[in-house]
């Protein structure tokens, strides 16, 4: 059972993955490019991410615990530096001059 | 032997040479000297990256004996070296890469002496103010 | 010049991979790589060093000899940068002061900064108004990568680590303090006469265990003869001994990284600087 | 001979001892250079002193023992840990090293307190940091440790020259760039080496090169690891790096590296050659001879056409070493015994001649604030004791009778005659004769025309870093150089002839021995 549920969550993490990557190359602008990149370090990791932790713990000792363990702290500081990093470097994009992107009427 | 085979054989060779042509290339073509220290520092990486794909074996993990430390010294009568992979370059390597930073920190040192003394870090702008100069 | 380098490099490239026809392939179990010496180190690590991560027992203790000079090499490249860039200047140029009540700009040219009040604070020449979540977000982390970093130092005889990933991450946790604030502050905290001194260190702590060893017994870095001073059995004394040479590797690398990180940021002036 | 058997493991540790000295002695003058500009001065002469002393020890106790020294580092046996072999050959290139890097730190104190100022201390910790790496490079019998010894001294090489005039940041950078490629070329060397044997020791690769003489990798390790040292050592078609960095260097490093790096990293060559892939595959398998005697045909008159379109007198030196390196690299790949020794020879004596000569150009510096050959005008009138020394050493290089440059070119070119290699000795006669009119040029100038005062136009040449300096302590009267100077240089043009002298000795009891018997 929670072999299927991780598969699930895996799969939905690699879904944004692909959107997230797709968009990072479709996106017309620096900061559009920046939104799809922190779709990939947060949706993408966070899903994938904890499915490999339950994947793990389908077979239950004390290594494959503090593995798990492990594996929700690096889901902890990536949510922590992640967005703060996207922030550093939109405000640096902003205080370099660069204008969003706007449509062509 | 059939090429696809051919080339998953001998794939991580084909990878470090390609790197490494990639790093001489920058090294010899580009004219700001920014883009030659990075070139540099892709032509060591290569030769890091041949290094560690020489250490790996088929069927080998990573080594560290396992239970190691459950069992202390004296006991070593059932560890196989086909089950780990190969040490000896990980640890060349480790020394190969501080190698390679330091090169890195003195080439950077140069590179702001020599924008601190002509203003820009363009080779050929440079040799005009040479020549300029006398 | 292009078209001659690219020539060559096409022509060096092609015969690189051409010869590597010969070569053993990738992951053979069988290649003289794998049989040769390296079975040595894995059968044998445990006997003689009583370390499992055979990465370490021969970084530290059979190569040893080898990674004292990689901490060497930091050291030199650390004291190069210093010789080449640092601009050991007192003279107090153009400086610019935050009036913290207003949020005004001052510009003091020479040494004329009103010396007893408190509301000003120093600011660099191209300072940017702080940014409060970028600021506590490292504050918060610094702690955190500073106890890993203490964690891959200690645990290197067991998992994937030892001195040199140690100190290259509380090395970082430091630059990221400096860039998340100032290079000032960061100086203020861990000064370049500190970070020189703990390279020195570092690079001391190792070479005088290897001399320590030749004075006490016969090889250079041959830590079986540390075991009566550590009081263990000699096996014991060797993993004792390669810990020991880790801190000294993991001091100098945390200490230099610092140090060419003051030296490179400010071009040698370590006035102002990321 | 009983001396050594009884005594303490002092002794039996000197081969780490020598190696270890000067790093401890950086270290410490790096902690003390902080508190007291004026300590480590005295701590470095000290060390390079001691680490003289014990290397003359090390040579006494090889030759009297007759067979090379393993020293394990750690503990461990040769092909598992790290050993340093101290044979005839490491035995004599180590007493090179170490009494060049004392006799040139003397000689400059006054340079450096003037150039390096407040950063005297770290530059005292790099020159000894330096001299550790090419002991090290010189006793390591690892072909991977060799690696990482090369890259200390390169490192701190490259800092030592850095600090030289306006332009020198550019040439090192330029230099950097060209020996890193150097240094991974033999890093891959040594990796394909690995791969095609499993060992990294030399001796232990040696053993096992019979069974795989007709393997490509070994060929490829073969010919990449060579292309690696060739850069280092700056032979024709990669010299481009070695005129800028030597000549725009300041003295006191020029004076240690320009007669080290180049020698040192021959050395490594023929320990490569013959250590490691054993003469058998280098000379006889292969049959390099011809291609590298032709490079080195190449290099020999290269570098002395260039020095003879040179008006500057450290940039024709440069050019000089440049010749010089195709005799060592000629006379070794003459793969018989007469040319290997006339080699070998030529190593310690073109690195005594090259010493001699820097420290020449460093008195001629500190008199005239200039570097050019027209600056010289008059000078043994005014300097003759210093004139005297430099004539022994530009006869030497000219290779004139008494001295030593004389001995090792009769070696080199009877073994040129011997292997039939007429071209090489066609080449060796053309660069004496270049290296006469040179020198010839520059005693004309000197001897006959008359002292001139070069102050009033010195301001184009104010990109000098030391010129300012130079002028500050010397203002008007010329006289001969302060004797720290001058004594060390007289002793290395009195060590001139003696090395001619004692030639045959040297040849008979330290290089026979060092090279390997089958070779004829």
């Amino acid at each position: 059972m929670i072999i299927y549920i991780a598969g699930v969550l895996i799969i939905a993490g690699l879904f944004f993955f692909l959107v997230g990557s797709i968009g990072m190359i479709r996106l017309p602008d620096f900061y559009s490019r920046l939104h799809s990149a922190g779709i990939i370090d947060t949706m993408g990791l966070l899903l994938s991410m904890s499915g490999l932790a339950l994947l793990i713990l389908n077979e239950f000792n004390l290594g494959n615990f503090l593995s798990a363990i492990k594996i929700i702290l690096i889901i902890v500081f990536i949510f922590l530096t992640s967005p703060t990093a996207t922030h550093a470097i939109v405000d640096a994009g902003i205080r370099a001059g660069l204008k969003p992107w706007e449509k062509k009427q | 032997m059939d090429i696809v085979s051919l080339i998953a054989a001998k794939a991580n060779y084909w990878t470090y040479v390609i790197l490494l042509m990639v790093g001489l290339y920058a090294m010899v073509a580009k004219n700001n000297l920014v883009k030659k220290i990075v070139g540099m520092v892709i032509f060591q990486t290569a030769v890091i990256l041949f290094y560690v794909s020489i250490g790996y074996k088929k069927g080998g993990t990573l080594p560290i004996i396992m239970h190691g430390h459950d069992h202390g010294h004296g006991v070593d009568s059932f560890i196989k070296a086909a089950d780990y992979i190969n040490p000896l370059p990980h640890v060349l390597m480790l020394t190969a890469i501080v190698v390679g930073v330091a090169t890195l920190g003195v080439a950077l040192a140069l590179a702001i002496k020599v924008y601190q003394e002509y203003g820009t870090l363009e080779e050929d702008e440079i040799r005009k103010q040479i020549e300029l100069k006398g | 010049m292009k078209i001659l380098g690219t020539i060559t490099i096409l022509l060096c490239g092609g015969l690189l991979i051409f010869f590597t026809s010969d070569f053993p392939d990738f992951g053979d179990p069988k290649s003289p790589a794998s049989i040769h010496l390296s079975p040595y180190f894995i059968e044998h690590t445990l006997e003689d060093t009583a370390v499992p991560n055979i990465v370490t027992s021969v970084l530290a203790d059979y190569r040893s000899y080898d990674t004292m000079f990689e901490t060497t090499v930091i050291l030199t490249a650390g004291l190069a940068c210093f010789l080449l860039l640092r601009i050991p200047t007192k003279e107090v140029t153009r400086r610019y002061y935050l009036h913290e009540p207003t949020g005004v700009t001052l510009r003091f040219d020479g040494d004329r900064y009103p010396k007893g009040s408190n509301v000003f604070k120093r600011i660099d020449s191209n300072w940017v108004p702080y940014d409060i979540i970028i600021n506590f977000t490292c504050r918060l982390l610094i702690h955190f990568i500073q106890i890993f970093a203490l964690y891959v130092v200690a645990h290197g005889h067991y998992s994937p680590g030892g001195g040199f990933q140690g100190g290259v991450v509380i090395g970082a946790s430091i630059i990221l303090f400096a860039i998340s604030s100032n290079l000032r502050a960061s100086i203020k905290r861990l000064g370049e006469k500190a970070a020189a001194i703990f390279t020195a260190t570092g690079v001391f702590i190792y070479a005088g265990t290897g001399a320590l060893c030749m004075v006490i017994g016969e090889h250079f870095l041959n830590y079986s003869f540390l075991a009566p001073l550590l009081g263990t059995d000699r096996i014991m004394a060797r993993s004792h001994g390669i810990f020991i040479v880790e801190i000294g590797v993991a001091v100098a690398v945390m200490a230099v990284m610092i140090w060419i990180y003051y030296n490179l940021s400010s071009a040698g002036k370590q006035d102002e600087g990321l | 001979m009983t001396f050594f058997d009884g005594d303490s493991s002092l002794i039996s540790n000197l081969p780490a001892i020598v190696v270890t000295l000067p790093l401890f002695a950086s270290l410490i003058a790096g902690f003390l250079g902080w508190k007291n500009r004026k300590a480590p001065y005295p701590i470095a002469a000290v060390a390079l002193f001691l680490t003289f002393i014990s290397s003359v020890v090390l040579m006494i106790q090889v030759m009297s023992t007759g067979v090379a020294i393993e020293y394990r580092m750690a503990g461990w046996a040769a092909p598992v840990g790290i050993v340093y072999v101290i044979d005839h050959l490491s035995a004599l290139v180590i007493l090179l090293i170490t009494s060049i890097a004392f006799v040139n730190f003397i000689a400059n104190k006054s340079n450096i307190d003037t150039v390096f100022r407040n950063k005297a201390g770290a530059f005292n910790s790099l020159y000894l940091l330096f001299t550790a790496g090419l002991l090290g490079m010189t006793a390591t019998g690892d072909a991977f440790n060799l690696y990482v010894l090369m890259e200390i001294a390169s490192l701190s090489g490259y800092a030592l020259i850095g600090l030289g005039s306006n332009r020198a940041p550019l040439s090192t950078l330029n230099y950097l760039f060209l020996g890193t490629i150097g240094a991974t070329f033999y890093l891959l060397g040594v990796g394909y080496i690995y791969i095609a044997t499993g060992s990294l020791n030399m001796a232990d690769i040696a053993s096992i090169m019979p069974k795989i003489l007709d393997s490509s990798m070994i060929l490829f390790a073969f010919i990449i690891c060579m292309v690696g040292l060739l850069i280092k050592m700056a032979i024709f078609p990669l010299h481009g790096w070695l005129p800028n960095a030597y000549s725009e260097s300041a003295n006191v490093a020029a004076g240690l590296i320009a007669p080290l790096t180049t020698k040192v990293t021959i050395y490594i060559m023929i320990r490569i050659c013959l250590t490691l892939f054993t003469p058998q595959y280098t000379f006889d398998y292969l049959n390099t001879s011809d291609l590298m005697v032709w490079l080195a045909i190449g290099t020999i008159i290269f570098g002395s056409l260039s020095a003879l379109a040179q008006k500057d007198y450290k940039r024709m030196l440069t050019y000089i070493i440049i010749a010089e390196v195709g005799y060592m690299v000629g006379g070794f790949f003459l793969g018989n015994r007469i040319g290997v020794s006339g080699a070998i020879l030529h190593i310690v004596n073109d690195a005594a001649m090259t010493l001699a000569l820097f420290m020449a150009a460093g008195i001629f510096m500190w008199k005239t604030g200039e570097e050019s050959q027209e600056s010289l005008k008059g000078m043994f009138a005014k300097m003759p004791f210093t004139m005297a020394g430099f004539t022994v050493a530009a006869l030497s290089v000219v290779g004139v009778p008494p001295t030593c440059g004389f001995f090792s070119k009769w070696y080199l070119i009877s073994g040129g005659i011997a292997a039939g290699q007429y071209f090489f000795v066609a080449a060796l006669i053309f660069s004496s004769l270049v290296n006469a009119i040179l020198f010839f040029r520059i005693f004309e100038i000197a001897h006959f025309e008359p002292f001139k005062d070069h102050h009033h136009h010195s301001s184009n040449h104010s990109n000098k870093g030391e010129e300012a300096s130079a002028h500050d302590t010397h203002e008007q009267t010329i006289k001969e150089a302060p004797l720290g100077m001058l004594i060390p240089f007289m002793a290395v043009s009195i060590l001139l002839v003696v090395l001619g002298l004692y030639s045959g000795q040297i040849v008979n009891n330290i290089i026979n021995f060092a090279i390997p018997s089958s070779i004829l």
